[in-house]
């Protein structure tokens, strides 16, 4: 018998720190599936969030760097500028991401900086024990939305994909789910078009993914996937939101010496 | 050596090119635009990186993201910027990286003004962010010194895998004075046991981090450092002693005031008062035995500082208690004049 | 000479830092020691401006002049607010277009030529401030004409070069205004 | 050797591939726990199974190896 | 003779220090001809940037507050909040407000912050003397950019009317020049909608305002209109970006207590 | 009255409501959630507004809008968010504004982890940001001292219109004690003088800013500060002296770690050993007159710190470097241990 | 008893900082001095944690509990690490379904009883911890039963108060055991 | 009275207001400097000011008046 689905190569053997049924562990898989699959492993550096996947390092077997909460994507930008030829991605939360890291967000996206970021986006902020994240949805209680968040005391969540999108540099968004055999596949196929985006140096490129946090949301992880599908996916509609085939920087603009 | 003349803080900024900088993050600020301007011209044509970042944070942040990968990188900023650098300083140092991040302080606190001070001195010398760290800090005192300390800091971040300093302010960032650029072969670290940059399939992985879940893992870390730490203090400490062989008052001060003390030093001999000068250069580690030395037949001190009294401490502290130190400062941007720092050698020396 | 202090002043976008960088290099030029520090508000224009020049023999101190040997005032707040520090024996160049010299001081020189008139009449936009600096090179032994017109070809851009004939013009006329 | 392995240890008895299971052939047993005091998931039928790795696709623990 | 036109009452009559032709004079006066109009000077509170309108405290004759550079909206957001029933306004420059402000920029809209923000766009930083703003335009000659803003280098220009349009709590967005004197009466309705908007509760209104520097554009100040005209307007289309009548929080939603 | 077992983070919360606190702008951060959720809960109904800020950096200046209004305001974080809140704090010191400040300290530099630490003394004493100022620190060692100090830094900051901090660290904000609540009429300061909330055509426009061009007026500003820092200096320092009268070895420890060297000290005594506790509950200021006064018959001092020791120069400079000052710490997150401090003062005590 | 320190450890989850909350609120009813001081990793689920309870006549020094005088271990590594802490006379109270008691101390009393599994078998879902606070209840004079059942409901939130019974169901449980 | 009145010594001498008038009777004149040292702006033929007010809209120093 041949085997014809194992662990990737580039994701380590070790148990990850996640809660059962968390989906963090998907996406982290997926990902390494792609890095194998371009045989990329050695040639691409990874930089963590401060949240659940803080320690990721431990789990990609790529060179890995950990960034302060938000600031993946300046740290991304470092290495990208100083090693060109390298991939390099980031991986996030949706409080490292779309509160603390807004402006690193927006100006790594309005750059067209040659990075993938993988946003994992569960409405919540999974590591600090279950406060409202930018994501959390109108009416989703928290612990520090005891009442449910309410618009006009919390405000509205940030549409990280549609919002970027709006943005020069923004070659690739696309909004993803792990809820079910072929959104996974989905995924993958995001992801794997992020890093070739990157190859081809076509601009920045960023893959949201609706995820679980079945342990803040107080429920059990099947039914954690069904809220992922009942109340997520309706607020934040799946799809490619931008595409630039071309890439970002025509060859004729720019002011460049 | 051709001179040229330059502002300080260009010459900051060509130093650190020659060091062999290969990426410049900033955010404009007020009184060191010049350096990051000159970056712009210059970086490019050097085979290095200039970026305008969106904020210190992100600069900062983005320095931590190429001396992650083994390249020299730096910073810099004034004041208020280097307090929101602060959180992403300590990452620095808990990630074992070398970076070298200037400040051309400016008064403070809160937006204060855009004249020099060096009212940063503490949080540059002990608290430049949360948690048990330091950095090395030095203190230039003219431009060719901006350059020399430059080269420096880059060697001695690099040799010991931490943040080093440099911390001027606005009168020697904006002043120009003549420099020569000395031939500099920056040393070559090997970075290849620690670098994120890729391991090729043909090393374990490398990991970049500050965190450690574990509390004896935390802490033994961090005695590691400070084991680096005792040796820097043993090894990297600098100063300057001017006529303090004889001296009753020896007056301390550092950077841009102690051109002024030294003026005034050299005015209080003049008049057949026996006053000297101890500068530091290197701040953090305070120079302690070369102070010792300095005050070893002073009757009192006098520190000078632009700000409201902080290496007062440091000097109180370096000698012991052991002789009356006393204070005078300008702050909020206002330069002290050497007749104000003779006014109080003077007043010292009568009380002698 | 051992030390001469040099301050200019006036408001921004009148020359100023652009003038004391053309004496700065002079002290290059000689191979002396010297420093240049400028202080400006907030203004980018028409705000008040500085510059200190010092130019030595001997390594300098303190960079920040306070009592200087010489004056260039350009705005009638920068002369009233210098002119009192000049040391004894100074030497006090204004415009004289702009500046009504009222000082009770008679240890110390004014030299006051309408150098803004100057500059209109003669078609030197901006000129003024080299004007002035053309009459403290004739009434001072601050360096020779050569070396400030060699430090005028340094001082100006390369994408300028083509405006230092007037600079070397606008000097000639201070020098004999 | 078997289709769908379960990687004991390493499963944290979420249930995620108990319901992508298109034969409804793995299940969460409810009577062993491993070290970590999980019940571990398993697959009831291996000869029903059809190698899809539709359960091990949706494993967030890469605690199932599928073979065919 | 009768008075037709002159300075509003609430603008103090003292010199300013911008720049001759600089058009943030423009702007203040504009605003305070509201400001007047309303009848609100007693109820408002103005927040200054950091930026050549830094010193805005003095001459507004509301309330004001310094804030830190990029920090408006949060100052702002912690004065309504507290102070709901008086007027707010940020006043603020694009490196302000789209560069270190980016992340307050975004949340204060997402949120509906009740405020008005009138952001000056001027495609450069001048108080600092010049460098690179988020909107300086390809090609575009800056002291960080000596060479032309080139976007493979520098990134690409933020819209923020565009971004901002895409957040839910975002009222109204809406961008005018100041270039010529029906623009300028636009400017001011713009500017009077947002405040009525503010009185009406609707969410957070921003006025884009498109302006000149002529000093560190390095142009005469007609040049410099010109340029407004010629460069800007083309690449910051003028217009009307979201008008939500209704305001953000109808009625029904949220899960407020 | 009644005991209520409460979290030290809690009984923060449940404080600040009862002395007046009107506004709490946070941002997330382990080991003080619990604060920010129990705020979440009871601020609107106690009439209140709780907002969870985009970051520690909008939650400091969101305070300092609210405090601009003349509202009593606060915001709480740990270490790494504290060091983001540093160009804040300097605004709101520059500004003459009253906040109260709340670190629950884990272990750094960096990441660090999220256990118990004091290893923000230096930042919170000397250098919360750029430029000259102070905040006053307060260094509770219980929950019910939690409770008492936060009523006292919200009077405090409003009579001298400046920032004050709640030095606290994970082990006081995770623990459950019996706590009681006294009735609190927090005192009313008139802030119609200078609070920017609309001047309703009655009076001047208000400004609220730190940004003074003038050199000599930033200075004057800062002089002014530091004339109230003198009264405080002389007025606001509190400790807690432990069988100090006799002692050989006087220990000295602050917030949680008093807590060990009590227990330290409890067991010497026990064994013979006059061991003596100082425990500073200010930090800034740092209790001079206290600490000789305890200090007075001792021959040795130890100072036991959760860091690498930084309180520890405050000691040598508080007595003048009059006696010998040692120190234990642990760093990290590690917490000493009642034997570990025995252990050192009976080392210390065999060499007596 | 002037002072006894308590050690609870398990995996997160698993009610360890619940079962310290009741013998926290224990000592509040008991009107004695007391702390509960929590530790636990960065796994939200499946990490380790453990919580110290001190319950004393006197006011309470460090609140840590390093050698305690009861431990409550409900996992294997809780066990192996914290066996050897026990004070001598010492207690310890063990879930025997999950952990294997080795340790070569004689100066302790061990109490293992089959914890999980007494509460999968009585239907008592997460309610192995107060089975084990049962037993400790049985074999100290930490507090009466009557106090203990006061603190369960005071400990258990008002909108689960329908789980109490099952708590005191736990209880017997463990003290019969 | 005049119509249009420049405040002088708040006149910047930018000159946005000549090319705002659609009478083309606003100049800068090149004789007269302010303190500042500022050719202020001037109108030229106040009779044939229509009070339009559109120098004075485009001002940013609030230095013309315009009366009717
Ligand atoms: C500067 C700073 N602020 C706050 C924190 C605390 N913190 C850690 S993780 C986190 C949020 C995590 O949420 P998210 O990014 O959504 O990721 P998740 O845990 O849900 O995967 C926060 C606020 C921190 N470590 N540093
Ligand atoms: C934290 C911090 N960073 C940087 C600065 C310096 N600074 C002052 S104003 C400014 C930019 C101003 O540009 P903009 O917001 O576009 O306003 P403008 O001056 O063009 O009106 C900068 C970077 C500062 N004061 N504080
Ligand atoms: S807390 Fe939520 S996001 Fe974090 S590991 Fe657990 S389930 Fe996943
Ligand atoms: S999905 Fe994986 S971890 Fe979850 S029950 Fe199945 S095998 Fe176990
Ligand atoms: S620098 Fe530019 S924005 Fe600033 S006042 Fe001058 S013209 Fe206006
Ligand atoms: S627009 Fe105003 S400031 Fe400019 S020239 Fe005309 S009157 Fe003078």
């Amino acid at each position: 018998m041949a085997v014809v689905f194992e662990r990737p190569k580039s994701l380590i053997d070790v148990p990850t720190h996640y809660c059962p049924g968390c989906t963090h562990g998907i996406v982290h898989r997926i990902l390494c599936e792609v890095i194998d699959e371009m045989g990329i492993e050695g040639d691409t550096i990874g930089v963590c969030p401060v949240g659940c996947s803080v320690m990721a390092y431990d789990y990609f077997n790529c060179d890995m760097i950990e960034a302060a909460h938000g600031r993946a994507p300046a740290v991304a930008t470092g290495v990208k500028r100083t090693n060109p030829d390298k991939f390099v991605f980031t991986y996030q939360g949706d409080g490292d991401l779309a509160a603390i890291g807004t402006a690193e967000t927006v100006h790594v996206a309005t750059r067209g900086e040659n990075i993938v970021v993988i946003f994992i986006n569960n409405t919540i902020y999974g590591m600090t024990g279950g406060q409202m994240a930018p994501t959390t949805l109108p009416g989703q209680v928290t612990q520090t939305t005891p009442f449910g968040r309410s618009p006009e005391l919390a405000g509205y969540p940030v549409k990280v994909c549609e919002m970027l999108s709006t943005l020069t540099g923004t070659a690739y968004a696309e909004r993803v789910a792990v809820d079910s055999v072929p959104h996974i596949k989905a995924a993958k196929k995001a992801i794997r078009k992020a890093f070739e985006n990157q190859k081809a140096g076509k601009g920045f490129s960023i893959v949201e993914v609706l995820s679980t946090c079945p342990t803040n949301w107080g429920l059990a992880p099947l039914d954690a996937i069904k809220r992922l599908q009942d109340e997520m996916i309706p607020y934040y509609p799946l799809g490619v939101y931008k595409d630039v085939e071309e890439g970002v920087f025509p060859k004729t603009e720019g002011g460049n010496e | 050596m051709e001179r040229n003349l330059m502002k300080g803080n260009e010459a900051l900024a060509e130093a650190a090119i020659r060091a062999g900088c290969k990426c410049f993050f900033g955010y404009p600020i007020t009184p060191q635009t010049e350096l990051a301007a000159y970056m712009a011209k210059r970086m490019h044509k050097a085979g290095g990186v200039f970026l305008q970042a969106e904020s210190e944070i992100a600069a900062i942040n983005m320095v931590l993201g190429a001396a992650s990968t083994g390249v020299r990188a730096m910073t810099s900023s004034s004041s208020p910027g280097i307090s929101l650098k602060s959180e992403g300083v300590s990452y620095i140092a808990g990630s074992d990286l070398p970076a070298v991040i200037i400040n051309v302080e400016r008064g403070g606190p809160g937006l204060g003004g855009i004249q020099p001070s060096q009212a940063d001195y503490w949080q540059a010398t002990k608290a430049l962010g949360h948690g048990d760290f330091q950095l090395l800090v030095y203190a230039p005192a003219s431009v060719q010194e901006m350059v020399d300390y430059v080269v420096k800091a880059f060697d001695r971040a690099d040799k010991y895998r931490m943040p080093a300093m440099i911390l001027a302010d606005g009168l020697l960032g904006q002043m120009m004075e003549p420099v020569t650029f000395p031939e500099i072969n920056p040393n070559a670290y090997d970075k290849s046991g620690w670098a994120a940059n890729g391991h090729k399939m043909q090393r374990e992985h490398h990991i970049i981090n500050s965190l450690y879940l574990k509390p004896d893992e935390l802490e033994n870390s961090i005695l590691d450092r400070y084991k680096r730490y005792e040796i820097i203090k043993e090894t990297e400490t600098e100063a300057e002693l001017y006529l303090t062989e004889d001296c009753d008052i020896l007056v301390c001060a550092f950077g841009a005031t102690a051109r002024v003390a030294k003026s005034a030093v050299n005015d209080a001999r003049a008049q057949g008062i026996k006053a000297g000068l101890f500068r530091p250069k290197t701040l953090w580690p305070f120079p302690v035995k070369e102070i010792n030395e300095a005050a070893k037949n002073a009757k009192k001190l006098l520190s000078v500082e632009m700000s409201m009294g902080q290496m007062i401490e440091d000097i109180k502290l370096a000698i012991n208690c052991s002789k009356p130190v006393e204070f005078y400062g300008r702050t909020g941007g206002v330069i002290p004049t050497p007749a104000e720092v003779l006014g109080e050698i003077k007043r010292m020396g009568g009380a002698l | 000479m051992a030390t001469t202090e040099i301050l200019l002043a006036g408001f921004g976008g009148q020359g100023i830092l652009f003038a004391g960088k053309i004496l700065a290099y002079c002290g290059l030029m000689d191979n002396k020691e010297l420093s240049w520090l400028p202080s400006y508000g907030p203004e980018m224009r028409g705000g008040t401006c500085n510059c200190s020049v010092t130019i030595s023999d001997d390594p300098i101190g303190s960079p920040l002049v306070v009592t200087p040997h010489l004056l260039i005032a350009m705005n009638q707040p920068s002369f009233d607010k210098f002119v009192s520090c000049v040391r004894p024996g100074g030497k006090v160049f204004f415009d004289s277009t702009m500046i009504e010299p009222a000082t009770d001081r008679t240890d110390i020189e004014l030299y006051g030529i309408p150098s803004q008139q100057m500059a209109d009449d003669n078609n030197l936009k901006g000129g003024s401030n080299i004007i002035l600096l053309g009459k403290l090179l004739k009434e001072t032994n601050i360096c020779s004409l050569e070396t400030m017109q060699k430090a005028i070809e340094k001082v100006v851009p390369p994408k300028k070069a083509a405006l230092i004939p007037n600079n070397f013009k606008a000097i000639e006329l201070g020098m004999n205004a | 050797m078997e289709k769908m392995t379960v990687i004991t240890e390493r499963c944290k008895g979420c249930g995620l591939c108990t319901a992508a299971c298109p034969k409804k052939i793995v299940v969460l047993q409810k009577e062993k726990r491993n070290k970590k005091g999980y019940f571990y998931a398993e697959c009831t039928d291996q000869s029903a199974c059809i190698s899809c790795a539709m359960c091990a696709t949706m494993c967030p623990d890469c605690a199932i190896v599928i073979q065919k």
